[in-house]
């Protein structure tokens, strides 16, 4: 599965490190591994490294999608 | 949570289940194997399985890194911590694992193994700065998603010259893994289910990006839809993968766009590629030795490498004869097939691969799946 | 020669920079001053007073005893929301009203181990004192013990409750039967992941405080809500949480269960915790809520007698109980799919995959 | 598809081999599997068989309750003459005894060390179950935690005991009134010495074994042969040894005393024992025995039936009440002279000066 | 038990307290002091002090190892466990003595040090052993009685070439310390009380014999009776004194033939002689510097000696300065005369040496004898 | 006190070790110290050493002098 969830960072720390947050809980991870990460981006955070960002036009677009195929359906 | 609960939204997913219910020709059979635990956990935990046609059948891939893990390597985790007395940290999904003798790291640490749950590569790091007089072991387990963290411990492992840290390298390869079930020659002994197309990895794809899963589409004519974790992402992919039947397509589509690129991780596919080379071959349970499946730690940190630091033999243990795995990981059979299933194999103990991890198939279908085999009594 | 010997003099213990040594549990002077000068001072009541090694107890005619005791291993001991302490409190007087019982008494065992501030004892006695009197059921007798260094983690706390319930009260795990209905009292997973947010390397910034409470006033109100007998089961979702609890029922009163997920609440911050570390709520420890198994006719005026008490306002109905030889829970997901709830196996640890 | 889901199994555990691991104090599936194959089987009784997490009591009419608990550390865990399992049966049952009351019903909480010897603990439960049943007390509620290695020493075991007495019975140690005998039920020091020959370093060779013991028929001979009110304190000599108990008396009844050293029994072997180690007898703890302070008139007729008690054949008169606003017990020596007999100060060291 | 009860013999004591009662001339004030803890101890214990009569005074010498201990040489030791975290094994008897800072070596095991308690100091050694990796420490303390014992173990150390434990030697000797009583410049100070004759020690007169007292004897022209520490052994020698006194003699007898010889034990002598050598001088608590009263490891076993081998700065730590030990040693002075007794110092809380060990004078009195000081009720 | 007490010798083992019972106790100290000691001597045993031998004939007299002292008071 390798557990990988969305947070958003909160704050940027000292050596590659971060503050993210998710559902009110706050955890410092590494950002090491996303350089490009900002201070509001939602990053995949997974054994404690952000591994990856997540990119909310995508995200929006995705659940457009959801909603029209399972619209499609409804007709 | 952002991000999250929109993708498990109930109303939206018996929208999609009708959709894919009506795209899914009644007189065909879809064989479709997720290659990911996350997905098999999904399927189990959300209920997916209910509102997918009867014609639409998961096959449950060996995805997850605890399940595929050999005994043996288990083995040389515990030999590290009870005999040469190190300090082992690993990930709490491991430390449950049956090995041999009767042993698992947990019952290890019963008989006086310092054995330590991490949450992050970094703490093995912590704890071996913290105990300088102590050999600490990282046990490294983990697909393509967690091999970066492990990279960058090593590397400040060696920028700090840290001597007492070192790292037990299980780190696999998805590729190779996916490509070993289509092409084994154990296909033949039990025969082989026709699959579909896959659904493809959703964090792994992270980091490696969709493009390694090309070749597949185009040299086994299978359809590979890159999935989220999420109930609705697995929902769609299962919708995408129909429509690539239906319409004779052999593609890589990717579901998860919101995260994975082509390319992937840039970033840590060079941190990766620093510290870490391809084995000629590693065992994975319940598939076997798998060519090129695997990573080890280049020459260049060998000083970290607990295999290169400690005398470790590595001793192939191998599950329960009766154990069906082999068949199950290639959808020729269920685990209520094999004899062993919710009897002498439970997730309490088990006998194989499938049975280890929450994400393996008959442990899936233990937790969460048992009671389809009974008729749902909701009143007296 | 004097005529008047100096009376025996003990320099008082110091409670800023003192600590537990082997002497405290060795039953001599130095054991009985900790007695004296931190756990009768704190705890103080009329039965502790008595100054014998039991208490000397009065109980109202006419009821059943009901007896229940915890071992409190806790770490860290301090925690947000409560320490073991009040911890120590709970969790047995809740043991005692999960029976129906008014609790009325408890006792109060320590191992203490050698080096334990005492600035940290006397703040978790002090907890300990005001739980117990804020759920007006005193410590009445004790005992402490001191371990070396190295065999004990600060202190535990063993507490034992006794309680009266009316003759005609009947309320066990064994009584559910298909058809009755299963409330739970509020959201689940607080105690656990609060405890869990203070773990060194997992810790994780969170506003979540544990949920611990005596619930036996909220019993209380529940049983007078319907007649003897409505409410046939309470348990409360401790160690191995809701679904832990949910399939000790079934198994004692070999049954089966259906769960509707969207009835059980779970804060934002449990899930997020969860979600961070792999963690499944259902599983997750409670110290302040409770499960009820009541027959479907008084179902209603239960669980609006929950909700009418602070302790409940959050309570719902989560499902309903089946006949099913394999006393499976099952549980129909928010997402319109099904599944097993099963017991937790192991220990809940934080997964990566 | 089966029609038919196979039953959630559990392989036995395995008690030849098998440790105490986490999983087992984790409230999940081994767990239950620890109460159910163990402690429900060795202390098998209805009321444990009721499954909750408590226990529901019947107590006669008429009574008042005392409740009483003591927590158990012992090192080594085996001694001569016992266990900690035995021990916390007896340990418990004494302290509800010494009030004059009839014990009913055990709690044993359990606090694990994660790696002990699943035999030892089996070999434990069944001296515990032993010494339950021989006491006609049994133990109908638990708890058990597993704490981390180094953290525990193997087992701790708190038990709670609760019992009944007439309403107008009183006994307590601040009964004890100028002009009252003090009677002792036998030999002193030999739980304590048992124990100490067994610990590495002092280790001796002896065939001393612990008195360990329930005293609660003993009591119960020893109310019967007098009026209400005739004994006034009964109390068990165990840490601190009978030094202690007897100051914790004078103390709490705001009285002196004066003991006679040669009506003091000890057995040569403890004797010896105390010569070679530095330690003084009146320091040592014991498990079996009892101090009992008796008004001057009565006191030959408990005294007899006291000595026609098993546990009672070897008790004498020790001493006498005294007015004394220090407290002082004080004795005169076999010898002779006369000296204090103070509190026990710290622990009892072996010295070699 | 042969060859102690009948030394206990309640009957007999009456008999020989009457002997003394009608030897001891009404006339005169016998003041004896008891150099010894261990006739401290006994006389207080069994009531001795009861069978004397009135003008036969017994003076508590400072014969007691623990108590003279310097609290500076507790802080070496509780040093060495906690800030060079070396194992210190000691005697039970020191554990409790109030050191530097509120600490004892109890209460500094309880902040972590690894301070453990033997029987004997064969135990340290296998204690190193089993530690290979520790530096292990006996604070070794006593008198001549004790000292061989740690030369046997320090031999045994050499031999085995065992590097890592050592001896904090605080090995003192009974001669000097009863010379300096008589002798030394405080004794302007306090006044002194005349003293009648010695009671002199049982069992350091094992190891060094009787002749050592001989110069006591003609130099000072006092009585010396080497006497068992058993009640009947005390009052036959106080008789024996009363008769020296009475006769006018000042020699050294010896009441304890059963076991002490003029010689003394050759072979624990010359164990002692090739291991330890004369100290310049050495602190006594409540005595202060005494010249040439204990004793050092020779340079030919300096890799055993915990001096040598550790920095271990020795810091003078003076007593309460109400405390009136000095006054009280030299039997000026009584405990009830002090005043911290039974306030600020007690035994659970010492303030001066002579509280420290239940055979120091205060706190035998404490102990034993604090009921003395009110008349006795035996009933209402 | 330097507490020391005489026990029997009840066996002697390698090493110049033997066991010593007192009281019915038994023990195992070393005979270093006292190299004469022989099977039934009494020694005086102090932190697990004999440090010497008790002779018995003057344990005899000794008692016997006690005996005397004390009856001369009678008469
Ligand atoms: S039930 Fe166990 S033994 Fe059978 S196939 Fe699954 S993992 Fe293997
Ligand atoms: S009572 Fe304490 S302070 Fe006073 S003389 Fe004695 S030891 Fe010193
Ligand atoms: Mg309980
Ligand atoms: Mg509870
Ligand atoms: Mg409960
Ligand atoms: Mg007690
Ligand atoms: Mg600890
Ligand atoms: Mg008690
Ligand atoms: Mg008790
Ligand atoms: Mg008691
Ligand atoms: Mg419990
Ligand atoms: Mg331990």
């Amino acid at each position: 599965m390798c557990l990988a969830l969305p947070a958003r960072i909160t704050r940027l720390l000292d050596d590659s490190m971060a503050e993210v947050e998710l559902g009110g809980v706050l955890k410092t991870i590494s950002v090491a591994l996303a350089p490009e990460a900002q201070l509001g981006d939602y990053v995949i955070v997974h054994v404690g490294h952000a591994i990856g960002l997540l990119d909310e036009d995508e995200a929006r677009a995705t659940l457009a999608l959801f909603a029209e195929l399972a619209q499609h359906e409804a007709h | 949570m952002k991000h999250i609960d929109a993708y498990r939204n109930g109303d939206l997913a018996r929208g999609l289940a009708a959709t894919i219910a009506a795209e899914a020709k009644p007189e065909r059979q879809y064989n479709f194997m997720e290659f990911c635990g996350g997905h098999t956990h999904a399927l189990a935990r959300y209920g997916i399985v209910d509102l997918l046609p009867a014609n639409v059948r998961m096959v449950h891939g060996p995805g997850c890194p605890v399940c595929v893990l050999p005994i043996g390597r288990i083995d040389m985790a515990i030999a590290l911590a009870l005999e040469h007395t190190a300090i082992v940290c690993t990930y709490g999904d491991v430390l449950r694992v049956p090995a041999s003798a009767g042993l698992s790291m947990q019952k290890a640490k019963a008989r006086g193994a310092d054995i330590r749950m991490v949450y992050s590569p970094a703490d093995v790091l912590q704890i071996a700065r913290n105990n300088p007089s102590r050999e600490v072991v990282f046990l490294a387990i983990g697909f393509e998603t967690t091999t970066p963290p492990t990279a960058l411990v090593i590397q400040q492992a060696q920028r700090e010259n840290l001597p007492n840290f070192s790292v037990l390298c299980c780190h696999v390869l998805t590729p190779s893994a996916i490509g070993h079930i289509l092409t084994s020659p154990e296909v033949a002994e039990w025969g082989t289910l026709p699959l579909d197309g896959f659904v493809g990895p959703a964090h792994v794809s992270i980091i490696i990006g969709s493009a390694p899963y090309e070749p597949f589409a185009t040299q086994f004519n299978k359809p590979v839809v890159i999935s989220g974790f999420e109930p609705l992402d697995v929902m769609q992919s299962i919708l995408m993968l129909v429509r690539q039947v239906n319409t004779g397509r052999a593609e890589v589509e990717n579901q998860f766009t919101r995260v994975v690129t082509r390319e992937g991780n840039r970033a840590a596919q060079a941190v990766c590629e620093q510290v870490f080379e391809l084995r000629d071959s590693f065992e994975w349970r319940g598939l076997g030795e798998v060519a090129h499946s695997a990573l080890q730690i280049r020459p260049a940190y060998a000083a970290w490498d607990a295999e290169k630091k400690f005398t470790l033999p590595y001793l192939r243990v191998p599950d329960h004869k009766q154990c069906d795995c082999g068949a199950i990981l290639r959808g020729v059979k269920r685990p209520t097939d094999c004899k062993l299933f919710a009897t002498v194999c439970t997730p309490d103990n088990p006998m194989g691969s499938c049975m280890v991890s929450s994400e393996g198939s008959c442990a899936a279908h233990y937790t969460y799946g048992r009671f389809r085999d009974i008729p749902l009594v909701t009143h007296p | 020669m004097n005529t008047t010997a100096k009376a025996s003099y003990q320099r008082p213990l110091d409670f800023k920079r003192g600590r537990i040594d082997m002497n405290h549990g060795a039953g001599g002077r130095q054991a009985a001053q900790l007695i004296e000068e931190l756990f009768v001072q704190a705890l103080d009541n009329p039965y502790l007073r008595q100054g014998n090694d039991g208490a000397l107890l009065d109980i109202p005619a006419g009821h059943r005893l009901v007896m229940a005791t915890d071992a409190h291993v806790i770490s860290p001991l301090f925690f947000p929301g409560g320490d073991i302490g009040s911890l120590s409190v709970h969790g047995t007087l809740n043991d005692v009203a999960m029976l129906g019982a008014r609790p009325l008494y408890l006792s109060a065992s320590f191992v203490l181990e050698e080096g334990f501030a005492l600035a940290d004892l006397q703040r978790i006695v002090a907890s300990m004192a005001h739980a117990s009197r804020e759920a007006g059921v005193p410590v009445v007798t004790g005992d402490t013990k001191v371990v070396e260094r190295g065999k004990g983690d600060g202190v535990y706390i063993s507490t034992t409750g006794i309680g009266v319930v009316p003759l005609d009260c009947h309320i066990s795990g064994a009584n559910a039967k298909p058809g009755d209905v299963v409330l739970l009292s509020g959201s689940i997973g607080e105690h656990g992941m609060a405890v869990l947010s203070q773990r060194e390397s997992l810790a994780f910034g969170t506003t979540l405080v544990s949920d611990s409470a005596a619930l036996h006033t909220l019993v209380a109100a529940m049983l007078a809500a319907a007649p003897n007998g409505a409410v046939r089961t309470l348990r409360d979702p401790t160690r191995g949480g809701l679904a832990t609890t949910l399939n000790e029922i079934t198994r004692q009163s070999a049954v089966g269960m259906h769960l509707q997920e969207d009835a059980i609440a779970v804060l934002p911050q449990v899930a997020g915790a969860c979600e961070l570390l792999g963690l499944d709520p259902l599983y997750i420890a409670n110290e302040g809520k409770l499960v009820a198994v009541v027959d479907a006719p008084h179902a209603a005026s239960v669980l609006a007698a929950m909700q009418a008490h602070p302790l409940g306002h959050a309570a719902s109905q989560i499902g309903v109980v089946t006949a099913d030889p394999h006393h499976f829970v099952q549980m129909s997901t928010r997402f319109g799919g099904r599944r097993v709830v099963d017991w937790l196996s192991g220990e809940p640890l934080p997964r990566i995959c």
